[in-house]
C-alpha cells in the first residue's frame, strides 16, 4: 500500500519534471543547455522505465541515448558552432506550432483517455529478470525471436556510419564563400563543360 | 492521501497521456526550432516517447512477454543511427554554408 | 404498252444521251479538242431530240395519248430511306412531260448549233458544250422525273448548271455575282421546296397504308409496281389528297396540304423567278446569250411552271395554294413587264419578258381547276411557244449583240439592213410574243384569257390584258430601237450578218414560233375532265389584239423618229420612271436584307461568339487551372517546418476523417 | 536459407563492394558498379529460379509470398537501374566534371543495403522487424541525398529529407507502438485477429498512414518530396521517385492488408479522397514547374494519387492492379529518369526548356523520353495506359464514378504538361550550336531495355496475368 | 492473322518501315508510304467484297435481331482475368468507316507528296493516327476501342505542332487536350458500363446483352456521348476544331476533319446508342437541339471566316451537326444518315483540306480576300474545289445530298418517345442551313477562284502536280460515286444499323409499357 503510493507519487514527481525538462528542451535558446535537459530528460525517462520493470531498458537508454546519442549531439553542436547562436524562433513559428501541438496532444489525450487497452490481469505472473529474456529472444531462431531484426539493426547502424562518414568528411571549401538567401541554380554547381579526357559512346 | 495515492496507482491511461504530452512537446520543438540540431533533440523526444509508450504497453498490456521493450530497444538503435546520420549530413552542410538554420534553408522552393 | 416498243423502252436515253455526252465531254474530249466537244455536244442533243419526237409521235398518237395516261417507261431502285420509303428514278411518260422533252430537245438543240457559231473561239468552249450537256440531261431528267425526289434533285442539278453557265466568264465579276446570286436564290427557294417534300414525304408515308392499296390497284396499268410516297402517282391521288387537306395545322387554320403546297411552289417560284425571287433571273443574262435563250427563256425557268402542274391536283385540292399561284403569278406578270419599259439592255429587256410571261403562265394554271382546266392546258400551250419565241428573241438578240458586241439598244440602231435574217426573225418572234395573229403567242394568249375570264377571275383577266398591251410596247420598243433609225453607236456602223450555223436555227425557231400556234393543244394536253372549250373566242381575241396594237402604236409613237419623246416621257414621269428603272429597289432590299441583318446580325454576333464566348471558356478554364499552378506552387515555401505542419494537418485531418467515418 | 537467398547475395554484394572499394586502387574502382550490378543481377536471379514461391523461416518472421515476391521484383529492378545509371555520374564519365561525387564503394553499398531493407519489409511478419526495416530502407537514403558535399542543394535536400523522414519515422513508431498497446503482440498474423476498432486504432491508422503517406508522396505528406527530388543527385532522385515510393507501399500493404485488413473497405472515402487530392495538385501544381527533377516530383505525386486508387477496391484486383501499376510505374519513370540523368551529365542543366530541339540532335533519346513521358500520362498503347486503366476500372467498381472522371480529367492535365517537354524536344527548334551528344553503353542500353519495357509491359498480358494469377488470391 | 487484323497491322507496319528507312531518303519515305496504303486500299477492297459476299441475305434476317452481325471476326483473349479481348471484326458500318479512312489515308499520303521538312517523322507519325483510327473501326472491345482511340489522338499533337502554321502549339495543345477530356468521359462511361454489366467483359456483343437499369443508363449514356461529342464537334466543345484545322498540315487536317471527327459519331452510334437505348431515348431530344444549334450555328459562323481552313472548319462543324442529329433521331433514316455524312463528310473535307494545302502550297496565303482569279491558273484545283463545295451544300449527285436528305427525312420522321412537333421543328430548321451553307461556300470559293487575278505573282503559279491530280481525283470520284449511285452503300449499313434500332425499340416499348 505504502509503496504503491510512493510509486503514484515518483510517477507523477518524474513525469512532470520530465514535462518539464523537455519543455526546456524545445524552448532553451543555447543549444547546448537544450542538450543537457535532453539528457536530464532521457535520465527520468529511465527511471520511468524502471518503474515499468523494465530495467534492462533503462540501462541501455542511459547507455546508449544518453552516453552515445547525447554526446553525439553535443559534439555537433560544437561542430557547427550552434551554441554561439542563440535559437529564437520567430513568433508565428511558435504560434503554430505551438497551436499543431496542442491540438495534437488534446486530441492524442482523448483518444488515450477514451480507449480501452486490452489490460492484463494483475494475476498475470511479471519475470522476474526479464533481462535474460530479452537476451535470449534477440538471439532466437525460432517463432518467438528477434534474430532477424537483430541484424537488420547492424546492417543499418552499419550503413549509418558509412553515410554518415561519407556526409560528414571533411571535403575542399568551395571556391567562393556561399552566400545564404542567394538564388543558387543547378548550372552553378558545375563546371564549365569541358572534356579533356578522351569520351566514349555512341551518338544516337 | 496515501490512501487515495494508493488508490491512484498510474494507470496505462497515464502513462500514456504523459507520453503523448512528451510527444507533442517534441513536436512542438520540431516544428519552432530554428535550428536543426534543435530540431533532431526533439524528434529524439518524440522517439523517446515512443519508447515510453511501448515500455508502458509491454507493462500493462502484455507483462509475460518482452515484446515490448525489445522494439524499444529497436527503436533506440534506431534512433542512434537517425542521429548518425543527421548530424553527419548537418555538419556538412555547416561546411559550406556556415549555418544549420532550417529557416534559411530554402535554396529549392517556388 | 407493247405499242411503243421500242421508243418507248428506251426512253431513258433521251435523258441519257446528254449525259454520256457530258461525261465524255468533260472527261475525255474536253482537255484535247475543244472543236470536237461542240460536234459531239450537238450531235448528242440531237439524237436526243429525234428520240424525243419519235416518243411524241408515238405517245400522242397512240391511245394512251389520247386519254392523257401516265406511263412509267422504266424504273429502278435509286436509294431506300428506309423500308417504305423508297425513290425509284424513272422515266414517266405522259403528255406535259413528252411535250416537254420535245421542246427541250429542240431549243437545246437549236441553242447548240447555234452556239457552234457564237462560241466560236471563246476560251470556255469546251467547258460550256459540257455544261450544256448537263443541262439539258438535268432538264429532261426533271422532265420525266415519276417522283418528287428525282424531281428535287434533277431541280438542283438544272439550278448548277445554270450557275456553272452563267459563271462561264468567271473572270468577269459581274458574271460570278450573277452566278452566286443565281444559285443562292434559288437555294433559298429550293429550301421550301425541301421542307415541302419532306412534309408530303412524311406525310404520304404515314397514309401510306391506308391509300395505297388502292392507288396501286390503278397504278398497275400505268406501268407502277412498286408504289412509293413519293410518287406523283400517289401524291396526285384525289383520296390522298383529300386527306392531307383535312388535316388542319392550326396556324392560321391552313391545311397540311397548303401549307405544303405553298412550300412546293416556294421552289417553282424560285425556278421560274416569281416575284420576290425573280431578282437573279435579270442578272443571270451575264451568261453568254445562248444560255439565256436555253436556260432563261425556254427551258430552266420553266421548271417551275411544270412543278405547278406536274402537281396540279395537288395545288387544286389545296385551293388556297393555287389562288396564290395565280396571283403571284399575276402580279410577277405585270410588275416585270413594267419593268421592261424602261431597261436598255436588250437581254435584260427580254429577261423582264420572260419574268411576265412566266408570270402569265403561272397564272393561267392558278385560274384552272380540275374541273374546269382550260388554264391548264393553255398554260402549257403558252409554255410550249413562249420556248420556241423566246428562245428565238434571245438567239437573235445575240446575233446582234455578237455583231455590235454590246447590249445596250441605245448603242444600236438601223441594224434591221446589216443583218437582214436576223432583223426578220426577231420580227416574227416580236409579233409572236406581242400575240399577234397568226403568231403562235397569239393563240396561247388568248387561251389563257378565255380561261382567267371563264374562271371568273377578273382580276386576273385584266391584269393578263393590260400586260398583252404592254408586252408589244417593250418588244417594239426595242425591236424599233435596235433595228430601225440610224446607227448609233461605231460598232452598230460595221456589223456583219452571223454566220449560217447561227442563221439556221434562227430561221427554224422563226418557222416554229410563227406556225405552232395552230397546234390544237389542249387535244393533246390536258388533265380532269375534257375540255368543252375549242377554238377562238372572238371576244377575247379582239381585246387581246386591242391591247397588243395599243402596244405596238404607243412604241411606234415613242420609240420611232425622234426619240426624245420617250425622255421626255421619263422626265415627266419623274420619280416613277427611276423607281420602275431601279427595279423597284427590290435588289437593295435584298442586300440589305442579307448584309445588314443576316450577316451583321446573327453571322457576325455567332462568330464573334464563338471566338469570345465558346472558346474564351475553353482558354478560360485553361488559364484558371494555370493560375490554381501558379498559386499553389508557393505552398512549397522551401521551409521545412511548414512542410511539418502540412504533415501534421494532414494526419489531424485523416484521424478526423476516420473518426467521423467509423461513426 | 534459401528463401532469404536474394536479401543475403544483396547484402554480400553490398559487404564486398565496400571491401573491394578498401582495397584497390582508384583506377580499378570502376570495377565497384559492375559488380553492384551483378550482385543485384545475381539476386535477382536467385528470386526467380532459386528461391521457393512460398514459405517461412525463422519461426515465421520471414516469410515468402507472392506479393513480397513481386515487390522484391521491384526492388531489385529499381536497384539495378540505379546502379546502372550512377556508373557514369560516379566514374566521372559526365560531360560535365562533376567534384564531390567520389566514394564510390560507399555509394553502391548504402543502396544496396537500402534495397535489402525494402526487400524485408515485405517478407517480415512482426512489427518489429517490419520497423526496423522501413528504416534500413530509409535512413541511409538520407545520406544518399546529402551525398554531394560540394552542393549546397544536396545538402539542402538531405537536411529537409532527414528531418522530415525522422519525424514521419516517429509517426510511424508511435502508431505502431499503439497497435502493440492494442493487442499486446507484435506478430502480424495474430494482430489482425486481436485487433479492434476502437479511437486509439484510427490515431494509430493515421499516424502510420500519414507517415507512409510520406513516403509514398501523398497529399499533404509530399511536400518535401519536390525539395528533395531537385537537391539530391538525379540517379539517387530516380531511385527516391520508385524504390522509396515501392517500399511505401509495401508497408502500407502490410500494415493495411495484414493488420487492418477487414477495415479497409470502410476507408474507401478516405482513401478517394486523398487519391484525388493528390492526383489534382501534383498535377496542377506540375504545371509551372521549370526545373526538370521537381517537375518530375510533382508528376510522382500524382502517380501517387491514381496509385492509391486501388485501395479503394476489393483486393482480387487491387492488390494486383497495384502491384502491376507499380512496376510500370518503376520502369516508366526510370525510363524517363535515365534520360535525365544523361541529359544532365551531358550539359549539367535540367531546366525544361534546356532540352529544346532533343530530336534535332538526338533522336533516338528524345523518342525514348518521349514515349516513356507518354506512358506516364498514360497514353495507349504504353504500359501506363493499362496499368491506369485497371487502377481506374477498381475505383470504378467501388462506385466512385466521381473519381474516376476526376482521375482521367487530371491524366488529361498531366499529359499537358508532359507534352510542354515533348514540345520542347521535338517543336522548338535546337540551339545553333547545338550538336549530338554522346551516349555511353551503359546508358544507352539501359534506356533502350526501359523503353522495351514501357512498350511491352502494356501489350503483352503475360506480366499482368502473372501477377494476377499469383496475387489476387492473397489474402490476410 | 486474319484480314481484319491486317486491316490495322498494315499502316502499323509501313511507319515501322519507314522508321528503318534512313531520314535523308525522304523520296524514299513517300514511296514507301504511299505502296503501304496502296495496299491497304486494295486489301479495304477485298474485305469489303468478302464483306458484301457473306452478309448479302442480312437484311431480311436483320429484322428482329439484337446484335449486330459481325463478320471476319478475330477473337483473342488478352487480360483474361479483366475479361479483356482482342476482338476485332466488321459489320457494314465499319466498313464505311475502313473503306472512307483507307481512301482519305491514301489521299492524304499523296497531298503530303511535297513535305520535306522531316518527312520520316511526318509519315511515321500519321501511320501510327491511321493505325489507330483502323483499330478503332474495327474493334469490337471496349478497351480496345479505348486504346485505339487515344493512339489515334496522340500523334496529332506533334503532326501539328512540327509541321503546322500559325499558333500550332497553341492549337495543338488546345486539340490534344480536348479531345483527351473527351475520352476522360468516355473512359469513365466504359468503366461503369463495365462493371455495372456484371458480366465481366469488355466485349461489346455481351455487353448489349448486358441488363443496365433505366437509372443507369440515364447518366452513363450523357457521359459517352458528350466524350464522343468532343470529338464530333458537338456545340460547344467543338472550338478545338477551327483552330487544331487551321494550324494542322494538310494530310493532317485531312485525315483529322475527314475521319477522326467521325469517330465521335461512330462512338456515339456504336457504344452510347447501341448499349444505352433507353439513355439514348431519354437523352435523344436533348442532343438534337445541340445538333441542331451545331449545324445552325456552324453555318453562320463560317460566313464570317476570312481564313480558307477556319472557313472550311467550321463547315465541318456545321455538317459534323448533322451527324450528331441524325443519331439523335433514332430512326433508320436519322443513323443511317449519321453514318452516309460521316463517310460524306469524310471524303468532302478531306478533299477540301487537300485543296486548301495544294492551293496554300502555290499562294502562300489562305486569306480569301488576298486571293481571286486562280480557276485561271489552276483549273484542275478550281474544279475539284468546286466539286467538294457543291458537295457540301448537299449538291444531288454527290454524296452529300444523299447523307442530308436522310438526316433531314429522318429528323422530320421523329421517334415515338421525343415530342414529334419539336423534332418536326428542329428538322427544319436544320434544313435551312442548306441555304447558308450554299451562301458561304460559294462567296467563298468565288472569291477564290473567280473574278480577276489580283495579285501579280500569281500568274506564275502552276495546276494540280500528278500526285495531287491522283489524291483529288479519287476523293471526287468517290464523292461522285456516293452521289449517283447510293444504293451500293445504304444498303450494306443498313442491315447493320437494323439490330440498334431494334434494340431501341424493344427497350423503348418496354418503357412505354411500364
Amino acid at each position: 500500500m505504502i509503496s504503491d503510493a510512493v510509486y503514484t507519487l515518483l510517477f507523477y514527481a518524474i513525469a512532470i519534471i520530465t514535462i518539464v525538462f523537455a519543455l526546456a528542451v524545445t524552448m532553451s535558446r543555447n543549444l547546448l543547455r537544450a542538450a543537457v535537459y535532453l539528457m536530464m530528460v532521457l535520465l527520468t525517462t529511465a527511471s520511468l522505465y524502471i518503474m515499468l520493470d523494465a530495467e534492462f531498458l533503462a540501462g541501455i537508454q542511459v547507455l546508449i541515448y544518453v552516453g552515445g546519442i547525447v554526446v553525439l549531439i553535443v559534439f555537433a553542436v560544437m561542430l557547427t558552432k550552434s551554441a554561439e547562436m542563440l535559437d529564437r524562433p520567430p513568433l508565428r513559428r511558435k504560434l503554430s506550432a505551438g497551436l499543431a501541438s496542442l491540438v495534437f496532444a488534446a486530441v492524442t489525450i482523448c483518444v488515450f483517455w477514451t480507449s480501452r487497452f486490452p489490460i492484463a490481469q494483475n494475476h498475470v505472473a511479471v519475470p522476474p529478470n526479464n533481462t535474460e529474456e530479452i537476451g535470449l529472444k534477440l538471439l532466437d531462431y525460432g517463432s518467438g525471436g528477434y534474430i532477424l531484426p537483430f541484424e537488420i539493426i547492424s546492417i543499418l547502424l552499419l550503413a549509418a556510419i558509412i553515410g554518415g562518414i561519407v556526409v560528414a568528411r571533411k571535403t575542399p571549401p568551395p571556391e567562393q564563400p556561399f552566400t545564404t538567401g542567394g538564388d543558387l541554380t543547378g548550372e552553378a554547381d558545375f563546371d564549365a563543360p569541358h572534356t579533356q579526357r578522351p569520351r566514349t559512346g555512341k551518338h544516337i | 492521501m496515501i490512501e487515495s495515492l494508493s488508490l491512484h496507482k498510474p494507470h496505462i491511461e497515464h502513462w500514456l497521456v504523459l507520453s503523448a504530452i512528451l510527444f507533442a512537446i517534441g513536436l512542438y520543438g520540431l516544428l519552432s526550432r530554428r535550428n536543426a540540431i534543435g530540431i533532431l533533440m526533439s524528434i529524439e523526444l518524440m522517439l523517446n516517447s515512443a519508447v515510453l509508450n511501448l515500455a508502458a504497453f509491454n507493462r500493462f498490456v502484455a507483462p509475460a512477454s518482452v515484446d515490448g521493450q525489445i522494439m524499444a530497444l529497436f527503436v533506440i538503435a534506431v534512433a542512434a543511427a537517425e542521429a548518425v546520420v543527421a548530424m553527419a549530413i548537418f555538419v556538412a552542410i555547416f561546411r559550406y554554408r556556415r549555418i544549420v538554420d532550417v529557416n534559411r534553408m530554402d535554396l529549392m522552393k517556388d | 404498252m407493247e405499242q411503243f416498243s421500242f421508243v418507248f423502252r428506251n426512253a431513258w436515253l433521251i435523258p441519257a444521251i446528254p449525259l454520256v455526252s457530258f461525261a465524255v465531254l468533260g472527261l475525255f474530249v474536253s482537255p484535247i479538242s475543244k472543236r470536237l466537244a461542240g460536234v459531239i455536244g450537238t450531235v448528242a442533243i440531237f439524237i436526243s431530240a429525234a428520240f424525243a419526237f419519235l416518243l411524241a409521235w408515238n405517245y400522242f398518237l397512240s391511245p394512251a395519248g389520247k386519254e392523257h395516261t401516265a406511263l412509267i417507261a422504266w424504273t429502278c431502285e435509286w436509294l431506300r430511306y428506309q423500308t417504305g420509303l423508297t425513290v425509284n428514278i424513272g422515266v414517266l411518260v405522259d403528255p406535259i412531260s413528252v411535250l416537254l422533252m420535245s421542246v427541250v430537245t429542240t431549243v437545246s438543240a437549236l441553242v447548240h448549233l447555234y452556239s457552234i457559231g457564237y462560241m466560236h473561239g471563246d476560251e470556255g468552249y469546251g467547258r460550256f458544250f459540257g455544261y450544256l450537256n448537263l443541262f439539258t440531261f438535268s432538264m429532261l431528267g426533271l422532265v420525266v422525273a415519276p417522283n418528287i425526289i428525282q424531281m428535287y434533285i434533277c431541280w438542283e442539278l438544272v439550278g448548277v448548271s445554270s450557275f456553272l453557265l452563267i459563271g462561264l466568264y468567271y473572270q468577269k465579276p459581274a458574271a460570278v455575282a450573277a452566278s452566286n446570286k443565281a444559285f443562292i436564290v434559288t437555294r433559298f427557294a429550293d429550301l421550301g421546296f425541301l421542307i415541302g417534300i419532306i412534309i408530303l414525304g412524311y406525310y404520304g408515308y404515314h397514309f401510306f397504308g391506308e391509300f395505297a392499296p388502292a392507288v396501286a390497284s390503278t397504278a398497275v396499268k400505268n406501268g407502277v409496281t412498286n408504289l412509293q410516297p413519293f410518287d406523283f402517282l400517289y401524291l396526285t391521288n384525289s383520296a390522298v389528297l383529300a386527306k392531307l387537306a383535312s388535316i388542319n395545322l392550326h396556324f392560321f387554320d391552313i391545311s397540311l396540304l397548303t401549307a405544303s403546297m405553298v412550300l412546293v411552289f416556294m421552289g417553282a417560284a424560285g425556278k421560274s423567278a416569281m416575284f420576290p425571287l425573280h431578282i437573279w433571273l435579270p442578272d443571270a443574262m451575264e451568261g453568254p446569250t445562248p444560255v439565256s435563250a436555253l436556260i432563261h427563256a425556254a427551258t430552266m425557268v420553266v421548271a417551275g411552271v411544270y412543278l405547278v402542274a406536274r402537281l396540279f391536283p395537288a395545288f387544286a385540292a389545296s385551293g388556297t395554294a393555287l389562288l396564290l399561284v395565280a396571283y403571284v403569278g399575276a402580279f410577277t406578270s405585270i410588275f416585270a413587264a413594267i419593268i421592261g419599259i424602261t431597261q436598255d439592255d436588250i437581254k435584260r429587256v427580254l429577261a423582264f419578258s420572260t419574268l411576265s410571261q412566266l408570270g402569265y403562265m403561272m397564272l393561267a394554271l392558278g385560274v384552272a381547276t380540275m374541273a374546269h382546266p382550260l388554264g391548264y392546258s393553255a398554260s402549257m400551250f403558252h409554255l410550249f411557244t413562249h420556248a420556241f419565241f423566246k428562245a428565238l428573241l434571245f438567239l437573235a438578240a445575240g446575233a446582234v449583240i455578237h455583231a455590235v458586241n454590246t447590249n445596250n439598244i441605245w448603242e444600236m440602231g438601223g441594224l434591221a439592213k446589216k443583218l437582214p435574217v436576223t432583223h426578220a426573225t426577231f420580227l416574227v418572234a416580236t409579233l409572236a410574243i406581242s400575240g399577234i395573229w397568226p403568231f403562235a403567242g397569239f393563240f396561247s394568249k388568248d387561251e389563257i384569257l378565255a380561261s382567267a375570264l371563264s374562271g371568273g377571275h377578273y382580276v386576273v383577266f385584266a391584269i393578263a390584258l393590260t400586260v398583252a398591251g404592254i408586252t408589244a410596247l417593250y418588244m417594239f420598243r426595242i425591236y424599233f430601237v435596235t433595228f430601225w433609225g440610224k446607227s448609233r453607236g461605231d460598232a452598230a456602223g460595221h456589223a456583219h450578218e452571223a454566220p449560217a450555223v447561227m442563221l439556221l436555227p434562227l430561221v427554224m425557231l422563226a418557222i416554229l414560233s410563227a406556225t405552232v400556234g395552230f397546234v390544237n393543244f389542249s387535244d393533246y394536253v390536258s388533265i380532269g375532265e375534257p375540255i368543252e372549250h375549242h377554238g377562238i373566242n372572238s371576244k377575247i381575241a379582239v381585246s387581246a389584239t386591242a391591247a397588243a396594237l395599243t402596244g405596238v402604236f404607243l412604241a411606234i409613237f415613242f420609240y420611232t423618229g425622234q426619240t426624245d419623246r420617250a425622255a421626255m416621257m421619263s422626265r415627266l414621269l419623274g420619280r416613277i420612271y427611276t423607281l420602275v428603272k431601279q427595279k423597284f429597289y427590290i435588289d437593295e432590299f435584298y442586300i440589305f436584307v442579307t448584309h445588314q441583318i443576316l450577316f451583321r446580325f446573327i453571322s457576325r454576333p455567332a462568330a464573334w461568339f464563338d471566338r469570345h464566348i465558346v472558346d474564351g471558356g475553353v482558354n478560360l478554364s485553361a488559364w484558371i487551372t494555370r493560375t490554381t499552378g501558379g498559386k499553389l506552387r508557393y505552398l512549397q515555401t522551401g521551409q521545412v517546418q511548414v512542410y511539418s505542419l502540412w504533415f501534421v494537418g494532414g494526419m489531424l485531418f485523416l484521424l478526423l476523417i476516420l473518426w467521423a467515418g467509423a461513426r | 536459407m534459401k528463401l532469404m537467398c536474394p536479401e543475403i547475395i544483396v547484402i554480400a554484394c553490398a559487404v564486398a563492394v565496400l571491401l573491394l572499394d578498401l582495397f584497390v586502387n582508384e583506377k580499378k574502382r570502376v570495377l565497384l558498379g559492375p559488380l553492384a550490378a551483378l550482385g543485384l543481377a545475381a539476386a535477382f536471379a536467385a528470386l526467380i529460379f532459386f528461391t521457393p514461391k512460398e514459405g517461412a523461416i525463422l519461426g515465421g518472421r520471414f516469410a515468402m509470398d507472392a506479393v513480397a515476391r513481386w515487390f522484391k521484383v521491384l526492388f531489385i529492378i529499381s536497384g539495378l537501374v540505379t546502379v546502372l545509371l550512377s556508373i557514369d555520374l560516379l566514374d566521372g564519365r559526365a560531360g560535365v566534371r562533376v567534384r564531390g561525387i567520389g566514394s564510390r564503394g560507399e555509394y553502391y553499398s548504402v543502396l544496396l543495403f537500402t534495397i535489402s531493407g525494402m526487400m524485408y519489409i515485405t517478407s517480415s511478419r512482426d512489427l518489429i522487424t517490419l520497423y526496423v526495416s522501413l528504416e534500413l530502407a530509409t535512413i541511409p537514403l538520407f545520406v544518399l541525398a546529402a551525398w554531394r558535399r560540394d552542393n549546397a542543394q544536396s545538402g539542402e535536400a538531405g537536411l529537409k529529407y532527414v528531418l522530415i523522414g525522422a519525424m514521419a519515422s516517429a509517426f510511424i513508431l508511435y502508431g505502431l507502438g499503439i497497435i502493440y498497446g492494442l493487442t499486446g503482440t507484435t506478430d502480424l498474423n495474430l494482430l489482425k485477429q486481436a485487433i479492434k476498432p476502437s479511437l486509439a486504432l484510427w490515431l494509430a491508422t493515421a499516424m502510420i498512414v500519414a507517415g507512409v503517406g510520406f513516403k509514398l508522396t501523398v497529399v499533404p505528406f509530399h511536400m518535401w518530396a519536390a525539395d528533395v527530388y531537385q537537391g539530391a543527385p538525379t540517379p539517387v532522385t530516380a531511385y527516391l521517385s520508385v524504390a522509396s515510393k515501392c517500399a511505401g507501399l509495401a508497408f502500407i500493404f502490410q500494415v493495411l492488408f495484414r493488420i487492418l485488413g477487414a477495415f479497409v473497405a470502410d476507408g474507401a472515402m478516405i482513401a478517394a479522397v486523398f487519391a484525388a487530392a493528390t492526383m489534382t495538385l501534383g498535377n496542377v501544381v506540375a504545371i509551372v514547374q521549370q526545373n526538370i527533377k521537381r517537375f518530375m516530383a510533382f508528376s510522382a505525386v500524382s502517380q501517387a494519387g491514381y496509385l492509391i486508387m486501388g485501395f479503394l477496391g476489393n483486393w482480387d484486383l487491387a492488390v494486383p492492379a497495384m502491384l502491376y501499376y507499380m512496376l510500370i510505374y518503376v520502369t516508366t519513370n526510370l525510363a524517363v529518369f535515365a534520360c535525365i540523368i544523361w541529359y544532365t551529365n551531358e550539359t549539367g542543366k535540367e531546366q525544361i526548356s534546356d532540352y529544346r530541339g532533343l530530336s534535332r540532335t538526338n533522336p533516338l533519346i528524345a523518342l525514348s523520353m518521349m514515349l516513356a513521358l507518354f506512358s506516364l500520362a498514360g497514353i495507349p498503347p504504353l504500359s501506363g495506359f493499362v496499368g491506369k486503366f485497371f487502377l481506374f476500372s477498381i475505383a470504378s467498381k467501388a462506385g466512385f464514378h466521381w473519381l474516376v472522371g476526376v482521375a482521367a480529367v487530371n491524366s488529361t492535365i498531366s499529359l499537358y504538361y508532359y507534352l510542354r517537354i515533348v514540345r520542347q524536344m521535338y517543336i522548338e527548334a535546337a540551339d545553333e550550336n547545338a550538336r549530338c551528344l554522346p551516349v555511353s553503353g551503359v546508358l544507352a542500353s539501359t534506356i533502350a531495355v526501359l523503353n522495351l519495357a514501357v512498350v511491352f509491359l502494356g501489350i503483352i498480358p503475360v506480366f499482368y496475368e502473372g501477377i494476377y494469377a499469383q496475387t489476387s488470391s492473397w489474402h490476410w | 492473322m486474319g484480314l481484319v487484323s491486317w486491316l490495322i497491322a498494315i499502316p502499323f507496319l509501313t511507319a515501322m518501315i519507314i522508321l528503318a528507312v534512313p531520314a535523308r531518303n525522304w523520296r524514299m519515305i513517300r514511296w514507301v508510304a504511299v505502296i503501304g496504303c496502296g495496299a491497304h486500299l486494295l486489301l479495304t477492297a477485298v474485305v469489303t467484297y468478302l464483306y458484301w459476299h457473306a452478309s448479302a441475305g442480312d437484311a431480311i434476317g436483320a429484322q428482329t435481331l439484337l446484335l449486330t452481325k459481325l463478320y471476319l471476326v478475330e477473337k483473342v483473349p488478352w487480360f483474361k482475368s479483366l475479361g479483356i479481348q482482342y476482338f476485332v471484326g466488321i459489320d457494314g458500318i465499319s466498313l464505311a468507316m475502313v473503306i472512307l479512312t483507307s481512301i482519305v489515308i491514301f489521299a492524304g499520303v499523296l497531298a503530303s507528296w511535297y513535305v520535306n521538312i522531316r518527312t520520316k517523322e511526318f509519315f511515321v507519325l500519321l501511320l501510327t493516327l491511321v493505325t489507330g483510327v483502323f483499330g478503332v473501326f474495327v474493334s469490337f472491345d471496349l478497351f480496345l476501342f479505348l486504346m485505339f482511340y487515344e493512339l489515334a489522338v496522340l500523334p496529332m499533337y506533334l503532326l501539328i505542332g512540327v509541321w503546322g502554321t500559325g499558333p500550332k502549339e497553341y492549337s495543338a495543345m488546345k486539340l490534344t487536350l480536348m479531345l483527351l477530356i473527351g475520352s476522360a468521359f468516355v473512359l469513365v462511361g466504359f468503366l461503369a458500363l463495365y462493371h455495372a454489366s456484371g458480366m465481366h467483359t469488355f466485349d461489346l456483343q455481351q455487353l448489349a446483352q448486358a441488363h443496365f437499369s433505366s437509372d443507369f443508363q440515364k447518366w452513363v449514356f450523357p457521359m459517352i456521348f458528350i466524350g464522343f461529342g468532343v470529338i464530333g464537334a458537338l456545340y460547344p466543345l467543338h472550338t478545338w476544331s477551327p483552330d487544331g484545322h487551321s494550324s494542322a498540315p494538310t494530310a493532317v487536317s485531312m485525315l483529322h476533319a475527314g475521319v477522326l471527327m467521325k469517330l465521335g459519331g461512330y462512338g456515339a452510334l456504336r457504344i452510347a446508342v447501341y448499349l444505352l437505348p433507353e439513355g439514348a431515348i431519354a437523352w435523344g431530344l436533348f442532343f438534337m437541339v445541340l445538333a441542331t444549334i451545331n449545324i445552325i450555328y456552324g453555318a453562320f459562323v463560317a460566313v464570317m471566316q476570312k481564313d480558307l481552313k477556319y472557313f472550311t472548319a467550321y463547315s465541318s462543324v456545321s455538317h459534323c451537326g448533322f451527324v450528331l442529329f441524325g443519331v439523335a433521331a433514332l430512326n433508320m433514316m436519322g443513323l443511317k444518315g449519321a453514318v452516309i455524312q460521316m463517310f460524306s463528310h469524310g471524303i468532302m473535307t478531306a478533299l477540301f483540306f487537300a485543296l486548301i494545302g495544294m492551293v496554300y502550297s502555290r499562294t502562300h496565303t489562305r486569306m480569301l480576300d488576298q486571293m481571286g482569279g486562280l480557276a485561271k491558273k489552276m483549273p484542275w484545283l478550281a474544279a475539284a474545289f468546286y466539286i467538294a463545295g457543291l458537295a457540301s451544300l448537299g449538291l444531288p449527285g454527290l454524296s452529300g445530298f444523299v447523307a442530308e436528305t436522310h438526316v433531314f427525312l429522318g429528323g422530320f420522321f421523329g421517334n415515338i418517345w421525343a415530342s414529334s412537333g419539336v423534332m418536326k421543328a428542329l428538322a427544319i430548321i436544320a434544313t435551312m442551313s442548306i441555304v447558308v451553307t450554299a451562301v458561304y461556300v460559294l462567296r467563298g470559293l468565288a472569291r477564290v477562284f473567280y473574278g480577276p487575278i489580283t495579285n501579280h505573282d500569281f500568274e506564275k503559279i502552276t495546276d494540280a502536280t500528278l500526285p495531287e491530280r491522283i489524291s483529288t481525283g479519287l476523293l471526287v470520284a468517290v464523292l461522285f460515286a456516293v452521289g449517283l449511285a447510293p444504293f451500293l452503300f445504304v444498303n450494306m449499313i443498313e442491315s447493320s444499323l437494323l439490330p440498334i434500332l431494334n434494340r431501341l425499340h424493344q427497350t423503348g416499348a418496354a418503357a412505354f409499357a411500364h
